[in-house]
């Protein structure tokens, strides 16, 4: 079942407002990914732990979402070092692993931990509604907000409804194995939730003719910042100016 | 597929941001506001069905289907995958903000592509349309390992080893998405051809 | 006189689906300011069908269609038609398209031109009316099958029309959600058609029945079988009823 | 002697939703070989529930589970459940997946390890026991109401199992639908559990009702609230019965 474990709560973060933090995350996240030199990149994995930990989430679940993500880290663990030009640090068998590769390993773990860590504590602290209300704010399309909010309104309905389905292929002996017979199963089961998804998708533009709608969509919500916020944005400003300097200043 | 944050060169993030803004704009423009139901509850079931692990060998993996996608929806599928990225990351985390870019592009300029070299074949008699479809499943996934490799390489030359493994180990997907997709395409042609690209026109 | 109440007045209108059944074969229909009629018949007999004929979601092959006083034929008399008529569906998540509340319920008075703070104030007015109150920041798919139905119901109401038509509203739901929503039909001042499948729904809700049959409306039909609930002593044997 | 012939033996199920609600709770029941079961209950007193919980498709919080003589607890036991056991869905659209019939009634045998040609033959088999011959090529998802269900029971006699869970089978179908599902019952020879709201197909399918009610079976119960068909001559008039 789909979940969204982080976007309800009580914390500062959960309170601010949403357009300061998907701008904040976004600069943030980039700054993260051009920096390079390891000063920077330890005290934005710090920092990224601190806004977790001000957002109070389940530790637990959030370590569990990590977890997935770091499994590809461990990939590139395995690969770079081994395969990158550069002085050798030492050889496994004919293999040398070379100081460069484990630096640049280092520096994707950093970042990318620090990256999703932030998300985790600024982006996913909001329903996907607020989400696209804020964007939709911040000046992207219309179009695509009302494409997004739609997407999300019916993950959950068709999701139920494959579940559906799988029940059946159970309920008549179906298990999943290598073969050709599986694979058609598959295919069959996805074949009828698309027609499903198609034939309500018209009923649902039906429903939305029936209400007058010609094309524009409108946004309820409006944002307001209030003086909490102020302070949070310049908090995080010198977060941001904080990074820049210690990356482009090598003040350490 | 995906890249994961933190790998990439500046460079390389913007041009992803660039090029899959412009998909996206093309994408939604041609999207008639009557078809966004559509699109919408469409690119739900994509979401939905990418979650399904088949099974290979003794491991298993999860569909990608953007051969699919691309065939069922054309240029749409570039705000399509737009969508389904960003709620994998919020949902799941699998992505964050700086590769988003890069990984719609990725993911759907194969799709589209597929949909211009395959899209008028698959209403045609199974004995064309199916060897199409799975064509179109198998390479848009081919393409994608590509430009993923690309990506890596664009960043850094010494990722190419990295490269070559990683579409490597899509060699196995590219198969079972070809015969997923040529399946699928052949059941909506028995029983919903409408749903099919060009369907109405021929 | 009773011309000038006429909401819906169909004549002879026929309809094919494409798979090539006819569904309505030169079926009439009056209906009235002030009436709240039943329409029942059998699964398959068009029911659904003629809704949406009446709301232009559908064309009938030929027929004649009068609707509160002037005749529709083209999308563009359908969109008149529909800042009237608001229309119920038989399957609430097809009628909840929006991820909140507030948002599902205002969206068709913002199509209808109001203000963002005029359509917020109706819908919570709205909402406050069929006892929905603090409903409106609801993610709409966590709501329940009961709750789904009447905000549904709300997002109709919020159009503020002038009549209803209302597909099974009873439909799986629950015997207190059944109640609450006899008690809001009674205690609106609407003209409904609602179509059921459930007698005693029927007979709480309605003041005149008409019935489909082979494309036609069977008007005021005075026998129809239907049910009643009631409990013996030993219902588990067979036994007579008058 | 009767323990022999137990098919499900349930001792002190109890079950609670996701979100909290106790749906069964220290449930008993037993069913026997030969018996053909009807059980009646309010909506939401967990009647699918209790049917998804005999197939494996969710599993009780507690409580002892034994079907066809063996204790089942794992995803393993419940394997064998599925071949002996055919469940129908409420909704037959939950049933069928497959492009077409012949594929989606040939799916359950192909899955026992039948050939392809025994498929194929048990298939038609069973179509032509429920006067479906003809319908092997026809396209599921286009099928009318009627028709699915009786396709879906095919799919679930096609596996050849020994007794049969049957979810509310009557519902949507109209009356000629109806009498056919009775005589199909009525011909086969086997055992089942049937759930359903309408109390005169009650009475032709089964020869035992148990009750359910805050999550526990009523065994035999003598009474139950229950519904009747019956016509009147001015039937839109509010009336008495006794
Ligand atoms: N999109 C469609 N294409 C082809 N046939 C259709 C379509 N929708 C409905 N039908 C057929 O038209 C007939 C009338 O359907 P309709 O849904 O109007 O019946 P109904 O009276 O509302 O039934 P129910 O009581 O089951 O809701 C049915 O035989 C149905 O199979
Ligand atoms: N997936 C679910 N998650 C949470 N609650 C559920 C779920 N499915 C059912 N329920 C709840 O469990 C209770 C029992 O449901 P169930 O479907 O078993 O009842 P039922 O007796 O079959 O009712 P009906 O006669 O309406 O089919 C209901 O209150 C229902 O709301
Ligand atoms: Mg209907
Ligand atoms: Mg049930």
């Amino acid at each position: 079942m789909i979940q969204e474990p982080f976007a309800i709560g009580s914390s500062h973060i959960h309170r601010l407002d949403p357009r300061l933090k998907i701008l904040f995350a976004t600069a943030y996240s980039f700054i993260v990914a051009l920096s390079n030199r390891f000063p920077a990149l330890f005290a934005a994995l710090m920092l990224s732990l601190l806004l977790i930990g001000l957002a109070r989430l389940n530790v637990w679940k959030a370590a569990k979402r990590m977890a997935l993500v770091n499994g590809l880290i461990l990939f590139f663990w395995l690969v770079i070092p081994l395969t990158f030009e550069g002085t050798a640090l030492f050889h496994l068998g004919p293999l040398s692993v070379t100081r460069e590769g484990v630096l640049l390993c280092a520096r994707i773990s950093l970042k990318s931990n620090a990256i999703l860590l932030i998300f985790i504590a600024l982006v996913s602290t909001m329903p996907i509604t607020t989400l696209g209300h804020a964007m939709n704010r911040l000046g992207l399309p219309g179009k695509l907000i009302h494409l997004l909010l739609l997407t999300y309104r019916y993950v959950f309905v068709i999701d139920q409804e494959y579940q559906r389905l799988v029940r059946a292929a159970k309920i008549r002996g179906f298990r999943p194995e290598t073969t050709i017979n599986t694979y058609r199963t598959y295919a069959y089961l996805m074949g009828m939730l698309f027609v499903r998804a198609s034939a309500r998708a018209e009923r649902v533009h039906h429903a939305m003719v029936c209400r007058g709608f010609d094309g524009r969509f409108y946004c309820l919500r409006d944002f307001s910042s209030t003086r909490t916020d102020w302070a949070w944005s310049a908090f995080m400003i010198s977060i941001i100016l904080g990074l820049v300097g210690l990356e482009w200043t090598r003040i350490i | 597929m995906h890249i994961s944050e933190g790998v990439l060169s500046g460079p390389v993030l913007v041009s992803g941001i660039v090029l899959a803004a412009a998909g996206t704009a093309i994408g939604l423009k041609n999207l008639d506001y009557d078809r966004i139901p559509q699109i919408g509850i469409l690119s739900a079931s994509f979401f939905v069905a990418s979650l399904i692990h088949v099974p290979i060998g003794v491991s298993s993996v999860h569909l990608i289907l953007n051969g699919f996608v691309g065939l069922i929806l054309g240029w749409g599928a570039f705000p399509a995958i737009l969508v389904a990225l960003t709620l994998q990351a919020v949902l799941f985390q699998f992505g964050g903000i700086t590769a988003l870019g890069v990984n719609t592009v990725i993911m759907a300029s194969p799709a589209v592509l597929c949909y211009f070299l395959f899209g008028r074949l698959i209403i045609k008699k199974p004995s064309v349309a199916l060897p199409a479809a799975f064509a179109a499943g198998a390479l848009s996934v081919f393409l994608a390992g590509i430009l993923l490799g690309l990506a890596l390489v664009f960043t850094e030359k010494d990722f190419f080893k990295v490269s070559t493994i990683v579409v490597m180990a899509h060699l196995p997907v590219m198969a079972v998405e070809g015969v997923i997709t040529a399946l699928c395409v052949g059941f909506l042609k028995r029983v919903q051809p409408s749903m099919l690209p060009g369907y109405l026109r021929s | 006189m009773d011309k000038n109440n006429l909401i819906i007045n169909l004549e002879e209108i026929s309809f094919i689906y494409p798979g090539g059944i006819p569904v309505l074969d030169k079926l009439g229909l009056q209906f009235h300011r002030g009436e709240r009629l039943g329409l029942v018949g059998p699964n398959g007999s068009g029911k659904t069908t003629l809704f949406h004929i009446i709301m232009g979601l559908l064309r009938p092959s030929s027929g004649r269609m009068e609707i509160l006083g002037r005749t529709v034929a083209r999308e563009k008399d359908f969109r008149e038609v529909r800042k009237k008529i608001g229309l119920l569906f038989q399957d609430a998540d097809d009628q909840l398209f929006s991820p909140t509340v507030l948002e599902d319920v205002a969206f068709g008075p913002l199509n209808l031109g109001k203000s963002k703070d005029e359509a917020r104030e109706i819908s919570m007015r709205t909402l406050e009316m069929l006892s929905l109150a603090g409903f409106e920041d609801r993610i709409t798919h966590n709501l329940s099958g009961g709750e789904k139905k009447l905000v549904s119901l709300a997002t109709v109401l919020a159009m503020e029309p002038e009549a209803l038509l209302l597909d099974e509203p009873s439909n799986g739901l629950d015997d207190n959600t059944k109640e609450k929503l006899i008690e809001v039909l009674s205690g609106l001042d609407l003209s409904y058609i609602l179509i059921t499948h459930e007698a005693d729904f029927l007979a709480k809700t309605v003041d005149r029945i008409c019935g489909m049959e082979n494309g036609k409306i069977l008007t005021d039909i005075e026998s129809y079988p239907h049910y009643h609930l009631h409990e013996h002593a030993r219902g588990k044997y067979p036994h007579e009823h008058h």
